[in-house]
């Protein structure tokens, strides 16, 4: 079974970048509040679907996009102050479990509103399906996109955390939130911005992506999953960990899938999450401490 | 050492990272008395009591019970063995009630797995009145009477600190380690668990190790002092000795000269 | 969890249960309704399970559907291809996921919490995406459950028999929980460090737990092959971990009879909303947000609500004091 | 009061609301009586989740039966009310519909599931309630089995297979096939005939390859096809993986002839591949230049009703309708599970949209074992005949 490396990279990559910045809402959330959110892949998938609807309705792409990603830091916000945190009475599985139940709204309310089917979503430039050959694989020029629109929003992030008050709020509080407290940050401020800019997050890796696998597809579970075994293999506190997780897991995603075929892909890569929590539950550049169990 | 200590500590040594936080400390703990180990925050004595009981490891040196080695057993595996402590901070189990709470401490001892236990066998049935008779007398003993069915987060910290206590007696100890008893307490309430400290080390001929930096209330409860100053001891000997000596003084330094 | 056992006798709740069970089961015609009391009923024994693991013992698990699969996919296999009788497949399959079970808790000993909810989702997409892959066919034809020449497999008999089951999982669970081990699991919720230094074996503890969650979940998984009569990985996906996750805290976190009435609420809360098809699932996870909201303690907190001003005027100055 | 006895109240509370739900739709129409209310047929079909592609069309295509039956006077004079359940292709779901079908609503007869295991899963439930289904999979186990209660009215899966083979044979004239298929039973059925009839078309399967019908990227699949030297690529899988694999093969620039099932027979296919949809075969059974005459009336009604031509699913669901309302009137409009039953099997031969039916009791099908498809190809966008097997 020769693989073709190249065509492994480019696939890897692409997927990856996605994997990493969903990753990323993750890590915010996880570092700025100690919650698990499992919303996220849903959020993902509609993305792509509230462009198209922005777009059928005459606004030009750049604003859609622009509108879709507000519009998703206000949900984001929204669902975290009326579902998570009223959930977290109940102890940290409280909100994880609120997440799910926003998940399932998301879900259902897509098919209500845009009906089952996935929609085909056009690429940023070029021809849908236009590919071009690089590093002796065929990239779609989506891919390119993609890598780029990712990079930068995970530059502009850290830049933010770096910085700017958020960000050393989010920081200081995932160090020591009664630190964080006592020097007057309002934990419920960070917990509330760190899930609305997740949500923006993952909206533009929603939109980057769905040229590829369609708009509104039933991937959500899939994307979320992945994503998650890249923040812990990234080390859930770890920034640049959870980076590299996503990328680590795009390219064994596709390493598996053109090594083995995609029904054992999916088998192995769970494993490979299971055994990663077990051998080193804090990741491989996470910090010590900070299990919030 | 007049007599064979019960529990006993040699050359134990402890460093986090590049701090030694306890280093060849020998400590004593003998049936009957009270051995306090003395020294100003961050003498390194919560350290010494985890070596002690379990919840930490020594770095090097040997915790002998009885003469056994048992260095670096489990905490439940003391417990079996009869050694057990209290805490810093009270670590009540906030979902059972103050009497179940007390019947735990038992737990090391009684046997009832959880197949005998729903089962109600009759040996469990009778394990478990044992247990709820010795609960109810452990309460009444540490001055909790009557309140087994309250909630231990209700109680004040006095009554908690009790709480701990009779919990610790559940397992019928040889050995009872108090980890800064009279710690967040009013002046009559710790000399009130003073009292009852000796009165139970005497009745049930229990060996006590006190750690307290609390100079004047453990003074009057100890019959032996080990004192500490970061890590290493500097002073052994009796309440009286320690009084006087040079050394103690300047550990303690501006320590009230006797309020 | 055990939170100031209420002084009714722990037999009173099962007894309740079990007449309503036989009143339901023997007034309804409709082979519908009986389905989904008796698919209630099967994840009940799941979620008790359940309730001891996370709401008694504190470990968090997302794969219990995982140890269903196993113990209906052990079911169809040793009955269709190897014809072996229900009861005795049943026995091996559950045997199967609780051996399973246990190794899920040996390995999670080092692990806690988030991580832990993590491990055992991982290990539930495991098995799915196993079934999917190795037997996506899965089994058609189980048999239904016959013990010796007697045919329970009739909607109406088996309904009571999945419920004598909860009967007596509830009866077993509700004496655990008072005892010894009961209170040991409880003190490994409230505080490890001190359930220790009690003479709480740790290690023992927790992968014992798993293994009475695990030989339920076997028992739920078992007969639910039985019920379904066709098995494949779809009815064991990690939306029924998380289901019976739900069904736990809804019920109310560790007690074994809310667990009970979380799983009825679960199967019926979709057929309230019958008349508004699509809108079904919409209206559950709603239900869902709001009642971690407003009920933390879930329905059995119901009580707990009324009776906070009832107790505080029966107690009366003692408890102001 | 205490948190247990609440729970016990919460519990009994439940029991009773569970018994108390099912009263309201306790409507009168016993289903024997003549009556003048209507005639209630159920429908379970895979309306959401994976396999939306299939049962949404069947869904469009019951309610144009329905208006259309309706019009014409109804069932033996009573009108027809489709009750269209969604069993999300779950069969832990289409069990309890099928026995709420049966128990609750009372249907004289159910139509679908639309996928195989859902499908099989309420053979046993139809069978012991003797209530006719008009099964939508075309893998119906139960079939033969004498007095069985399941007729199909899809083609064997083996006739369409036999067709893709013959096309291939005879069209394109190679011989080393290459096949990536659905990793459900719809695709590991049909991957066992392709392998069983190659040989009697002359052909080699040298590669197969597995797919999940959500996948979004087929490139690995393409990639090992190719490397197996496949003359032509059969896929037989639904929407979005189909169009999934036409774009990799697209984006690979590897020039081969696509064949893809009946599944793909549809708009969506060509809207969601975009330009790689182009010059992909597939099969279908309407002959869109000619269509015989049922064939046109339901082409042009669907495709007014619902903008937009049907799949080929769609005409299973609307010929079982039909076939349903020939049979409840051979029995003389009795409609109980018996007659209905025995009504299929006696009524004269019926011209469906699909096929002329003629069921017998060892044929529940009811379709010639012969070719019955017309091999179609995407030109500018759109599904034409260019091929057809039956000569």
């Amino acid at each position: 079974m020769s693989v073709d490396y190249p065509q492994v990279l480019a696939t890897g990559l692409t997927y990856g970048v996605i994997f990493a910045l969903v990753a990323l809402g993750y890590h915010l959330i996880y570092v700025s509040s100690g919650m698990l959110n499992f919303a996220l892949g849903e959020q993902l998938a509609v993305a792509g679907l509230v462009v198209l609807s922005l777009m059928s309705a005459g606004v030009p792409f750049v604003l859609a996009l622009i509108v879709a990603v507000l519009a998703a830091a206000a949900f984001g916000a929204g669902y975290e102050r009326f579902a998570l945190r009223p959930a977290l009475r109940m102890g940290l599985v409280g909100p994880l479990i609120a997440s799910v139940g926003v998940a399932i709204v998301i879900g259902q309310a897509r098919v209500l509103i845009w009906g089952p089917n996935p929609r085909p979503f056009a690429p940023f430039t070029g021809a849908p399906n236009e590919s071009v050959g690089f590093l002796g694989g065929r990239w779609p020029i989506q891919s390119f996109w993609i890598i780029g629109l990712a990079a930068v929003s995970a530059a502009a992030l850290l830049l933010f955390l770096r910085y700017t008050w958020y960000g050393r709020a989010w920081r200081a509080t995932a160090q020591s939130p009664v630190g964080a407290r006592l020097s007057g940050i309002d934990p419920s401020v960070v917990s509330m911005s760190a899930v609305s800019v997740a949500s923006a997050l993952v909206t533009i890796a929603g939109v980057a992506i769905a040229p590829i696998v369609l708009a509104g597809g039933f991937y959500a579970l899939d994307f979320g999953v992945r994503a998650f075994a890249a923040a812990i293999i990234g080390g859930f506190t770890s920034t640049t960990g959870v980076l590299l997780g996503g990328l680590f897991i795009g390219l064994l995603d596709a390493w598996l899938v053109a090594a083995l075929s995609a029904a054992w892909s999916d088998v192995v890569l769970y494993a490979v999450l299971a055994l990663a929590l077990l051998v080193r539950p804090r990741g491989f550049l996470g910090r010590e401490g900070v299990s919030r169990a | 050492m007049t007599t064979e200590a019960v529990l006993a500590g040699r050359g134990i040594t402890r460093r986090f990272g590049g701090v030694t936080a306890v280093s060849d400390v020998d400590v004593d703990v003998v049936a009957g008395e009270v051995t306090l180990v003395l020294g100003p925050n961050g003498a390194g004595k919560s350290t010494l009591v985890n070596c002690l009981t379990g919840v930490d490891r020594p770095d090097d040196g040997r915790v002998l019970l009885a003469g056994e080695d048992v260095t670096g057993r489990r905490p439940d595996q003391f417990n079996r063995m009869g050694v057990v402590r209290t805490f810093q901070h009270t670590r009540p189990f906030a979902g059972l009630s103050v009497a179940e709470n007390v019947m735990v401490g038992a737990h090391g001892r009684t046997r009832a797995g959880f197949v005998r236990g729903t089962l109600r066998t009759r040996a469990a049935r009778r394990e478990e009145a044992a247990l709820q008779a010795q609960a109810d007398d452990l309460l009444a003993q540490v001055g909790l009477e009557g309140r087994g069915d309250a909630r231990p987060t209700d109680l004040p910290l006095a009554d908690e600190r009790r709480l701990e206590l009779a919990r610790c007696l559940a397992a019928q100890p040889r050995v009872l380690l108090l980890d800064e008893p009279a710690a967040g307490l009013g002046e009559a309430e710790a000399d009130a668990l003073a009292a009852l400290v000796r009165r139970l080390c005497a009745e049930f001929d229990l060996g006590v190790l006190l750690i307290e930096h609390h100079l004047e209330l453990a003074l009057g409860m100890a019959d032996q002092v080990v004192v500490l100053d970061f890590g290493k001891v500097i002073a052994r000997g009796t309440p009286a000795q320690i009084r006087a000596d040079e050394a103690v003084r300047k550990a303690y330094v501006g320590v009230e000269e006797g309020t | 969890m055990s939170r100031f056992l209420p002084k009714i006798p722990p037999w009173v709740s099962p007894v309740v249960i079990g007449l309503l069970v036989l009143l339901f089961a023997f007034t309804q015609d409709s082979f519908y309704r009986l389905q989904l009391g008796t698919l209630s009923g099967i994840y009940a024994v799941a979620a008790i399970g359940l309730t001891l693991l996370f709401g008694a013992a504190g470990q968090i698990s997302l794969g219990q559907a995982g140890l269903l699969g196993i113990a209906a996919f052990g079911t169809a296999y040793l009955t269709v291809d190897r014809g072996l009788g229900p009861v005795l497949s049943g026995v091996v399959s559950i045997a199967a996921a609780t051996v399973v079970g246990l190794l899920l808790g040996w390995s999670a000993l080092r692990i806690t919490g988030h991580y832990l909810a993590l491990v055992t989702l991982a290990f539930g997409l495991c098995f799915t995406e196993l079934g999917r892959t190795v037997l996506p066919e899965g089994w058609y034809g189980v048999p239904p459950l016959a013990i010796g020449s007697l045919d329970l497999g009739d909607p109406q008999r088996f309904f009571v028999v999945v419920w004598v089951f909860v009967v007596l999982t509830l009866v077993a669970s509700s004496l655990l929980v008072r005892s010894r081990f009961g209170r040991s699991i409880a003190a490994l919720r409230d505080d490890p460090v001190a359930a220790s230094a009690c003479g709480v074996n740790l290690a023992r503890t927790k992968v014992a737990v798993f293994g009475i969650a695990s030989a339920l979940a076997g028992v739920s998984g078992w007969l639910f092959a039985m019920y379904q009569g066709s098995v494949t990985e779809t009815s064991f996906s990690f939306t029924l971990s998380f289901n019976l996750l739900i069904m736990v805290v809804i019920g109310g976190l560790g007690s074994p009879t809310g667990a009970v009435a979380g799983a009825v609420f679960l199967v019926l809360a979709p057929e309230l909303g019958r008349s508004y098809e699509q809108y079904r699932l919409l209206s559950y996870g709603l239900i869902l947000i709001l009642v971690l909201a407003l009920l933390p303690g879930g329905l059995a907190s119901i009580g707990r609500l009324i009776a906070k001003p009832l107790r505080r005027r029966r107690a009366g100055v003692e408890e102001t004091a | 009061m205490s948190r247990r006895f609440t729970a016990v109240l919460a519990a009994a509370a439940m029991t009773v609301v569970l018994a108390a739900c099912g009263d309201d739709s306790d409507s009168g129409n016993g289903s024997a009586s003549g009556g003048t209310d209507p005639i209630k047929i159920g429908a379970i079909l895979g309306i959401s989740g994976r396999f939306a592609f299939v049962g949404e069309p069947q869904k469009q295509a019951l309610e144009l039966a329905q208006q259309r039956i309706n019009a014409d006077g109804g069932i033996a004079g009573r009108q027809v009310e489709f009750v269209v359940y969604d069993d999300e292709v779950d069969e832990t779901k289409s069990v309890p519909l099928a026995n709420r079908l049966i128990s609750e609503d009372k249907v004289v007869a159910i139509i679908g599931p639309s996928i195989t295991v859902p499908a099989l899963a309420i053979q046993p439930i139809v069978e012991r309630a003797k209530i006719p289904n008009m099964t939508l999979t075309s893998k119906a186990i139960w079939e033969g089995k004498d007095g069985s209660y399941v007729f199909h009215t899809t083609p064997r899966e083996e006739v369409e297979v036999k067709s893709v083979l013959s096309f291939i044979k005879d069209e394109l004239k190679v011989t080393k096939v290459g096949v990536i298929y659905d990793r459900q039973p719809y695709g590991t059925g049909n991957l066992a005939f392709i392998k069983q009839f190659a040989p009697d078309f002359g052909l080699q399967v040298v590669s197969e390859e597995g797919i999940e019908n959500n996948d979004t990227n087929a490139d690995a699949q393409v990639q090992r096809v190719r490397a197996a030297g496949a003359e032509t690529v059969v896929v037989w899988v639904g929407d979005p993986a189909a169009s999934s694999v036409v774009k990799a093969i697209n984006q690979a620039g590897w020039t081969v002839p696509v064949l893809g099932s009946s599944a793909i027979a549809g708009p969506r296919f060509a809207e969601l591949a975009g330009p790689a949809a182009e010059g992909v075969y597939s099969n279908s059974t309407y002959d869109t230049k000619a269509p015989p005459a049922n064939q046109k009336t339901f082409l042009d009604e669907f495709t007014a009703k619902f903008n937009g031509p049907p799949t080929q699913f769609a005409a299973f669901a609307y010929d079982s309708a039909y076939v349903l309302k020939g049979a409840i009137e051979a029995a003389g409009g009795k409609t109980d599970g018996e007659s209905i039953r025995k009504g299929i099997i006696d009524m004269p031969a019926y011209e469906g949209v699909v096929a002329t039916y003629d069921f017998a009791d060892d044929n529940h099908n009811g379709i010639p074992n012969g070719p019955l498809f017309y091999i179609v190809q995407v030109k500018g966008g759109k599904f034409e005949v260019v091929y057809d097997t039956r000569k």
